[in-house]
């Protein structure tokens, strides 16, 4: 009879497959195509800048864990996510240092002080971004034409940009040589446009998000309500709907960074809530604010209201309406008058 | 000059009303509480910071008086502010000090290992999918669910995974003994002299005790028939010693084969066995 | 003496007023974005409540305890005033450049604290030591973040350029958020330092015992 | 009751009464160095558009604006033995963090005297670089963003980034301030219109840049 | 008008951005309730010290030339306002008193309170203008609290490092909270 | 035919080919049995026998006053050796009747009994002396089910097995489909419901002709029907089951009765049948005995008490002793893990699983990584993740409010959580002390 070497465990002794490392390595399968484009958009600059916020986020999360003495934590893969979409979110021009500096910023700050993995109220990588943009607001504004090289190359203006400084579509159409707005959707969809390294293409990074989706890595309800009622807001405040969600980082924002499970809320009607009010904000930052895009601060400000929308749960089994205390106090109040 | 005069009647007038408004209302709004409450409420800065976590220095007097809140929350007032709260609300002595004695002594060499167990790290946890992770239905988990629910920093886990309690810490509040899935702790009078079984297992078959754990008590009678007060019977399995008539001469603790029987006053509160946890 | 001094040092770090009880921070993080702002703010609030606790003191012994709070009012404001009109007459450009922070010395809960809890008891040399004590304990956790932010946020400190010319300053620091972040781990390096002292001391003291047993 | 209100009142009075009347003195003795240095400060100001200008006369209720988002805080003719140099106009509006006060002189030239940014509520090391007199929009020639208003006519297009150098990444805050110099420039310049001031000979408006 | 309260309520936070009302932000936000009562409490004070204090300097003090006596006579009347209020809620409303009348103390010594009335009168607003710049710093006040709560509420269970156990996290949290505000900055140009 | 399901749930890999196409083996043969005294949900029993006593097979050998109760019977004829605490199928020690096979095949069952044609209470009776309890795991005394105090149109025969591994209901429904019908027919008469339905998931299709065929042949003119099932776990769970079946949901602290319908297990329906037409006492019950590091998976019948060390030691299931990692009592989601396999089958025993150390795998809990994916598969609509969390800061408010109490324990949270979070341990945890807790409040409010 064995005796004192079987596992004694607590029910289920089974497990699906799916663990947090899988999970991390399928997105970061997904954002293969759209950062290997960014690469061939921006050439090298763009390849070092992605090492280097990977490793600096792998290397401070690493150091960060040792000298407080927690358990390792790297191997879930998930500060190389961040990294990676750190990179993907920046301009191809960031001076590597800074890139360093946001996203040392992204995993310490944002993430390991609120205890890591799962417990971060804000998404790092976007606090990283905002970090540098605060920080450093002429270098993570300055955008490159894509396909020349980013080292003397003549900087641009990104289509939304232009069209905060109030040029028409046909205008942008012109000078981004597209011919005519179809041609600029055309172009925008395909992803030869100036912008931060991963956005660019909307069909790479669309197919990234279906991959995910079609993993059940996220669920299809933030990405729809934010693409929906970005177009839907930016068309009530007379923008082009269409426009809206091609520029920017409108997709790559819906499909990987409001989806993030730390800072999103977890019932599908908070999910919904908080998707639409992504959508809300980058309409009115677009429109009203002081920026020509507002997908960072739009995320950032829902990711606040996740706590609050996660009280929106969903009725459990068999929910039976608390009797009011009230009827019964009625009639016994009565009674005693 | 002028201004001066305007200042000065100006002034008056306005600390007078108000002075008088004051005074008005808090008589015609008082309201009857207390008594304690308003002492703390004296004794506390009155600076209204929200930092001890209550809505102002009432709420927090309140909170103090209903002994919702320890004396020394109040970070504006410091040390001697704590003081002085602390001596307002100050308990009456008790009738008797107590502390809590831990019943067993299976250490992790000792106490065997009924199989690996994975899962959450709590005893009671540990407890309800295993029945109990050692061969020994009754012995210590050792995940310290006692140690976590001690208020008085009294207790802290032994490298050997048994629970220590600190005899100059505990207050005998009674908190492990209430927590412990395995109801391992006595609650017993500070004071109390004389032999303790360190051991709960009541399984009455020898050769199981054996099996399971080196320091368990093997019901051999040896102490109840050392005794020469005849103070022990074996109660539900385990020796029980009779206090009234119990003189601590240490021949049960002697003639024990595995060493779990001990005396309250040295081998378990006395300085000697206590290890401090370094 | 020994017990001014020790009254005098316990404000300047283990009852720090703003690193230990933490009240009174508004003022601590508005004003410090750079070190001028935080000599100037530290210097206005010792000297606001140098005088309240001094007069407050000498005075405790008639103030009715039901006219306690609006006589403490009325003593921290006059002197708050002083302070506001005399900045205001001869150093205008800090006074300009502290706005509203000076005349909110008056709520400030560090002053209100101090005058209840140790002015309304203690006599007046006493008072001196505490106010004196608990100012420059203030002031120089200002003027601390004041000089971190200020060189990282723009490169100077006290308006002298310290860092390297190619050096291209972290706005962060000297936005709101870089203040909040600044003071959070400004705080948290204290409470670290103080486990340390307490560890520090609980070991002599374990020591000792050792010896003596 | 009523002697323990009467009581507190009292005694709350005879503080209040002292410390009010001690602030009254202290009043009195910084009232004249606070005064002073307002003046000081704006006639230094003033100085600083029209170094020649002897005297200031208040003459804000004559200027209207166009700009309904602009707002004028105050106006003065400058003078100068009799002889007006021209009008100092302080007028502010909306930027990027908050109110901008900015003054503006406009000479008889119908070209801009100077600028100066009194306040801004932009963020430090952006927008607030319009106030700095280390920033300079043209390292070269050490101009700084107001500096380089200095002998613009009424009849430059003002336009940020073509005819004016934006502050680095502050394109709002450089078109605020553009806005509101603009908007008092033109009340000014209409002002010396109504009063009849010609603009003088072109000859004697060489000095101007 | 909508300027003024979109700038106080989220431009211009008063606890994000400008720093005020800390003691209490830190002290009252552990549970979004409390916050939320802290928050209107104040709404409520704000609001009655500006119809105060406003016609006070403008009618008396301004003409009496007494306006060095401001800081003295507005902490005066708001301390006062607060106790008369308390009193009088104890009194005759315990319900109300029981939700809000015990955050009313703490409010005296709240500096927002004091810088709203103060900048009524140094920004030049009129009474209107007045009351809907309180309205808007303490409904700001309000927000910032509910949101830090619900921060708090996120992150109570969380394996926070032990050196920012505490008062710490609080700030960093905030620090996040202000960086994501900054996305609300030039909303209203 | 619809195949209807419930919301949320999760599908592990089922397993189930290992033992599904092998008939039942009947393995009679014990030498000695080591019976548990208390097997069921309800009032401990008190022993009836002492150590030397002679016993039938059938013979009630321990009972109890009480409405809570249930008799226990010898399941093989011999003498009484030893009455002991043993360890049970629980992982709890309890006092157990040993005794030993005599080669003598006396037997004392009760008398045969027209379940159709007796009284209900009779019925009810002869269902409390045959000392049946519901075999799907809980154990709950049938007699006290089959009384229900509000009226019932439905019982459902739960064919769903939904745990992987197990197929002895599945052999069952193949093997006996008109014992299956009888005891659903038996079970409509006693609790007066018009219509019963037998709900088999759809991995189990290839029974479903069998069992209609036995509908119109043995189903004696009662209304009953097939219900395919989507295969999912907790199909079985009786309010998953209900809530697939009928659409309605019990509601929350309520009673499958609150919905008109009760729900029995297939081999608990069987045992009933047994009990009326043979007088057989609940004495034996069919099991899988399966897993990777069993050489010979099976199903099989074995009388209770039957310990399984003692099938292995006969040769009749065959274990891989280096490769065993884990050893269930159950199936593997709601299965006890046991620290060796010296322990007895129960009436409530539905397999036993000799898990490979491969398959054991050994998990650490890292941390929520809020997926999610617990909330989307948890079978009664709560939040796992946000329950362990206020588990975890003792919220006790919170988690009573979150819905701590309505958990079914199912294990699927468990199951699905990347994270490998311990969250249905907890939760179990959890409930006893929240009960604990409110026991003590009660108590204080009587004071
Ligand atoms: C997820 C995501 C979020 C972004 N958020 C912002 C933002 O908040 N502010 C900003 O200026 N740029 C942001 N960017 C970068 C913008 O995409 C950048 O302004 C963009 O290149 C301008 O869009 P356009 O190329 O379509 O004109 C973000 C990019 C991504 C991918
Ligand atoms: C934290 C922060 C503060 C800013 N402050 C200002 C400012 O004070 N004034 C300003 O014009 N732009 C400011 N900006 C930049 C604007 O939001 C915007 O990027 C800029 O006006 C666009 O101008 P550009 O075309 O020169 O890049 C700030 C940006 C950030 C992130
Ligand atoms: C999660 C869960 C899964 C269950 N799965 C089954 C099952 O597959 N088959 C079954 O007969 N009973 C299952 N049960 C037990 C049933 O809920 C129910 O108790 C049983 O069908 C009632 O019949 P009985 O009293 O005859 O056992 C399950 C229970 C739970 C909580
Ligand atoms: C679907 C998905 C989206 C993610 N998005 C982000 C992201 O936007 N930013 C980020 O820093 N990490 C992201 N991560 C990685 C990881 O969740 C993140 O580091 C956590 O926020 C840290 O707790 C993502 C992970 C997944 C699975
Ligand atoms: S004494 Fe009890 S609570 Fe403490 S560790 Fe042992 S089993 Fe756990
Ligand atoms: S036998 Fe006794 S000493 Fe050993 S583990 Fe059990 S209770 Fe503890
Ligand atoms: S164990 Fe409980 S919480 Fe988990 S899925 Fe099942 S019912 Fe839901
Ligand atoms: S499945 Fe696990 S990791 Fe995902 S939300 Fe639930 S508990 Fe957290
Ligand atoms: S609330 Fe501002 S100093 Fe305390």
């Amino acid at each position: 009879m064995p005796a004192n070497n079987l596992l004694l465990s607590s029910s289920p002794h089974a497990f699906a497959p799916a663990t947090t490392r899988k999970i991390m390595l399928a997105v970061i399968i997904a954002l293969l195509p759209a950062t290997g484009y960014g690469i061939y958009l921006y050439g090298l600059p763009a390849l070092i800048l992605v090492i280097a916020t990977v490793a600096a986020s792998v290397a401070s999360e690493l150091l960060f864990r040792a000298a407080i003495k927690a358990p390792r934590s790297v191997g879930d893969l998930s500060a190389i996510v961040t990294g990676l979409l750190l990179a993907l979110i920046l301009p191809p021009s960031t001076p590597i240092w800074m890139a360093v500096l946001g996203a040392v910023f992204s995993i310490v700050v944002a993430k390991e002080f609120f205890g890591g993995l799962g417990a971060n109220p804000f998404n790092p990588a976007l606090i990283g971004r905002a970090f540098l943009l605060m920080s450093f607001p002429a270098a993570i504004t300055t955008w490159h034409k894509p396909l020349q090289g980013i080292v003397d190359a003549a900087t641009t203006a990104t289509p939304l940009n232009l069209v905060k400084q109030g040029a028409s579509l046909a205008d942008v159409a012109a000078q981004v040589g597209a011919g005519d707005v179809g041609g600029l959707y055309w172009q925008l969809f395909l992803g030869n446009r100036s912008g931060s390294i991963g956005e660019s293409s909307i069909l790479l990074v669309s197919i990234g998000g279906l991959f995910l989706l079609g993993l059940g890595v996220i669920q299809w309800i933030v990405p729809v309500a934010v693409l929906g009622t970005t177009a839907l807001f930016s068309w009530a405040l007379g923008m082009d709907p269409l426009f809206s969600l091609l520029s920017g980082g409108v997709v790559f924002g819906a499909f990987f960074m409001a989806t993030d499970y730390s800072t999103s809320p977890l019932t599908p009607l908070g999910k919904a809530i908080y998707g639409a009010g992504i959508g809300l904000l980058i309409a009115l930052i677009r429109k009203l604010g002081g920026f020509p895009e507002g997908v960072t601060y739009a995320i950032l400000v829902m990711n606040m209201l996740s706590p609050f929308l996660d009280k929106l749960r969903v009725k459990k089994y068999g929910y039976v309406a608390p009797k009011k205390p009230a009827k019964t106090a009625a009639p016994a109040k009565e009674a005693a008058k | 000059m002028m201004t001066i005069l305007i200042t000065l009647g100006f002034s008056a007038l306005l600390a007078f009303v108000l002075g008088a408004l004051l005074g008005f209302f808090r008589e015609k709004f008082k309201v009857e509480r207390d008594p304690l409450v308003d002492a703390v409420r004296g004794a506390l800065p009155g600076a209204n910071c929200g930092g001890c976590g209550y809505p102002g220095c009432d709420g927090y007097a309140e909170a103090v008086a209903a002994r919702r809140a320890g004396p020394n929350l109040c970070s504006a007032g410091g040390s001697k502010t704590a003081e002085a709260v602390a001596a307002l609300v100050g308990v009456a002595a008790n009738a008797e000090d107590l502390v809590s004695v831990l019943l067993c002594s299976g250490t992790k060499e000792k106490a065997l290992d009924k199989g690996a167990y994975v899962g959450i790290p709590t005893c009671r946890g540990a407890k309800l999918s295993t029945g109990s992770t050692k061969a020994c239905a009754w012995g210590c988990q050792g995940f310290g669910d006692c140690v976590a629910v001690c208020k008085f920093d009294a207790l802290a886990m032994g490298d050997d995974g048994l629970p220590k309690v600190d005899y100059a810490k505990c207050t005998g509040c009674g908190m492990c003994a209430e927590e412990c899935p395995q109801k391992l702790f006595a609650i017993v009078p500070k004071s109390r002299k004389g032999s303790v079984v360190l051991c709960s297992n009541r399984n009455v078959v020898k050769a199981n005790v054996m099996k399971a754990c080196k320091a368990g008590c093997i019901k051999c009678e040896a102490c109840v028939k050392i005794c020469p007060e005849a103070c022990i019977a074996m109660v539900n399995g385990i020796p029980v010693t009779d206090y009234a008539k119990c003189t601590s001469c240490g021949k049960c603790v002697e003639k024990c084969p595995t060493k779990c029987y001990a005396l309250l006053e040295t081998d378990v509160m006395g300085k000697k066995k206590v290890a401090v946890n370094a | 003496m020994k017990r001014l001094w020790n009254i005098f040092k316990a404000g300047i770090i283990y009852e720090n007023p703003l690193l230990m009880l933490m009240i009174g921070l508004c003022s601590a993080l508005a004003v410090t974005t750079n070190v001028q702002n935080g000599v100037g703010m530290g210097l206005a609030m010792t000297f606001v409540m140098l005088f309240s606790e001094v007069i407050i003191s000498i005075f405790r012994k008639v103030i009715p305890n039901s006219a306690r709070m609006p006589i403490f009012i009325i003593v921290i404001a006059a002197f708050t005033t002083i302070i506001d009109l005399v900045m205001k007459a001869y150093f205008p450009e800090l006074s300009k450049s502290m706005g509203v922070f000076i005349p909110l010395i008056v709520v400030n809960c560090i002053i209100m604290g101090r005058v209840e809890a140790f002015a309304s008891k203690e006599k007046v040399l006493d008072c001196v030591a505490d106010s004196l004590g608990m100012g420059l304990g203030y002031t120089w956790v200002l003027v601390g973040i004041a000089a971190f932010r200020e060189l990282l946020g723009n490169g100077t400190v006290a308006g002298l350029q310290v860092m390297p010319a190619g050096f291209e300053p972290i706005l962060f620091f000297i936005l709101p958020p870089g203040g909040f972040l600044v003071f959070a781990l400004f705080i948290s390096l204290n409470i670290w330092l103080k486990g340390r002292m307490q560890k520090a001391a609980a070991k002599s003291a374990a020591k000792a015992e050792e010896v003596a047993a | 009751m009523m002697k323990d209100i009467v009581k507190l009142g009292l005694i709350l009075a005879a503080f209040a009464a002292a410390a009010c009347v001690g602030l009254a003195f202290v009043n009195q003795a910084t009232e004249g160095q606070i005064a002073i240095n307002q003046e000081k400060q704006l006639n230094e100001s003033l100085k600083g558009l029209f170094p020649e200008a002897e005297k200031f006369n208040d003459i804000t209720k004559e200027l209207t604006l166009a700009d309904p988002a602009v707002k004028l805080e105050a106006a003065y003719l400058v003078e100068r033995g009799g002889a007006p140099l021209g009008i100092a106009a302080k007028a502010s509006g909306n930027s990027y963090g908050g109110v901008t006060t900015v003054l503006v002189g406009l000479g008889l030239d119908r070209r801009i005297a100077g600028v100066r940014v009194l306040d801004t509520k932009d963020t430090p090391g952006l927008g607030a670089n319009a106030a700095v007199p280390t920033y300079f929009v043209d390292k070269t020639s050490k101009t700084t963003f107001p500096g380089q208003f200095t002998g613009k006519a009424l009849s430059d297009p003002f336009v940020v980034k073509e005819d004016i150098a934006a502050i680095t990444a502050s394109t709002i805050t450089s078109k605020a301030i553009t806005k509101i110099i603009k908007a008092s420039a033109d009340a000014a310049g209409a002002r010396l219109e109504a009063i009849a001031m010609a603009p003088p000979a072109p000859a004697d408006a060489a000095g101007g840049k | 008008m909508t300027k003024i309260f979109i700038i106080a309520l989220l431009i211009n936070n008063v606890v994000l951005m400008r720093f005020l009302a800390l003691c209490s932000y830190v002290g009252m936000t552990s549970d979004v309730g409390q916050s939320v009562g802290m928050g209107f409490a104040v709404t409520f004070v704000t609001v009655l010290a500006t119809a105060v204090t406003w016609p006070l300097q403008t009618f008396v003090l301004a003409p009496l030339g007494l306006g060095f006596l401001q800081i003295l006579v507005f902490i005066l009347v708001i301390a006062s306002l607060v106790q008369l209020v308390e009193f009088y809620l104890k009194k005759n409303v315990p319900g109300l008193y029981a939700a809000m009348g015990i955050y009313l103390p703490l409010i005296t010594t709240n500096c927002a309170i004091l810088a709203v009335t103060f900048e009524n009168i140094s920004n030049g607003y009129n009474f209107i203008e007045s009351i809907v710049y309180s309205v808007g710093v303490s409904l700001g006040y309000l927000l910032a609290m509910v949101l830090l709560a619900g921060v708090r509420d996120r992150i109570k269970n969380s394996p926070i490092p032990a050196f920012l156990k505490g008062t710490p996290i609080l700030f960093a949290a905030t620090s996040l909270i202000a960086i994501a505000f900054m996305g609300f900055s030039g909303l209203v140009k | 035919m619809a195949v209807k399901s419930f919301r949320g749930g999760a599908h592990p890999p089922e397993r189930k080919d290992r033992t599904s196409g092998l008939p039942i083996e009947y393995l009679r043969g014990a030498k000695s049995v080591v019976i548990p005294v208390n097997q069921h949900f309800g009032a401990p029993l008190q022993p009836l026998v002492k150590v030397g006593d002679q016993v039938k097979r059938g013979q009630k050998i321990a009972d109890a006053d009480g409405r809570m109760t249930v008799p226990v019977h010898a399941s093989v004829a011999g003498v009484v050796k030893k009455i002991e605490p043993r360890t049970q199928s629980n992982n709890v020690d309890g006092p157990c009747i040993v005794v030993e096979a005599d080669g003598s095949d006396g037997v004392d069952f009760l008398a045969p009994l027209d379940g159709f044609a007796c009284t209900k209470d009779e019925a009810l009776a002869r269902i409390r002396e045959a000392g049946i309890v519901g075999m799907g795991g809980a154990g709950f005394p049938a007699h006290v089910k089959l009384a229900p105090s509000k009226p019932i149109a439905l019982v459902i025969a739960n064919g769903a097995e939904c745990e992987p591994y197990l197929t002895i209901d599945e052999r069952v429904m193949i093997e006996r489909p008109g014992d299956l019908v009888e005891g659903v027919a038996l079970t409509m008469k006693i609790v007066g419901a018009p219509k019963g339905v037998i709900a088999v998931e759809e991995n189990k299709a290839h029974a479903v002709a069998g069992l209609e065929k036995a509908v119109a042949e043995k189903g004696r003119g009662f209304d009953i029907e097939v219900q395919l099932l989507k295969t999912k776990y907790p199909q079985g769970g009786e309010k998953m089951l209900i809530s697939a079946v009928t659409g309605k949901e019990v509601p929350s602290g309520g009673l499958p009765m609150d919905v008109g319908c009760v729900v029995q297990n297939i081999g608990t329906l069987v045992a009933m049948v047994e009990a009326f037409r043979e007088g057989k006492p609940l004495i034996e019950r069919g099991l899988t005995i399966s897993g990777a590091a069993c050489a010979s998976p099976k199903n099989v019948v074995v009388p209770i008490g039957t310990l399984v060390s003692d099938l292995v030691a006969e040769g009749k299931v065959e274990v891989t002793e280096a490769e065993l990692g884990r050893v269930i009592f159950g199936g593997p989601m709601m299965g006890t893990a046991v620290p060796h396999y010296a322990i007895p089958v129960q009436k409530n025993t539905s397999g036993v699983l000799l898990v490979s150390k491969k398959e054991a795998e050994h998990y650490v809990e890292h941390s929520c990584i809020r997926c999610g994916r617990c909330m989307r598969a948890c079978s009664c609509r709560l939040s796992p993740a946000l329950l362990n969390q206020a588990l975890v800061a003792g919220d006790w408010e919170d988690a009573e409010k979150i819905g701590l109490l309505d958990c079914v324990e199912c294990g699927t949270c468990s199951y699905v959580c990347p994270a490998r979070i311990q969250l249905v341990q907890r939760f179990r945890v959890g409930k006893q002390l929240l009960r604990a807790k409110k026991q003590k409040e009660a108590q204080n409010a009587c004071k």
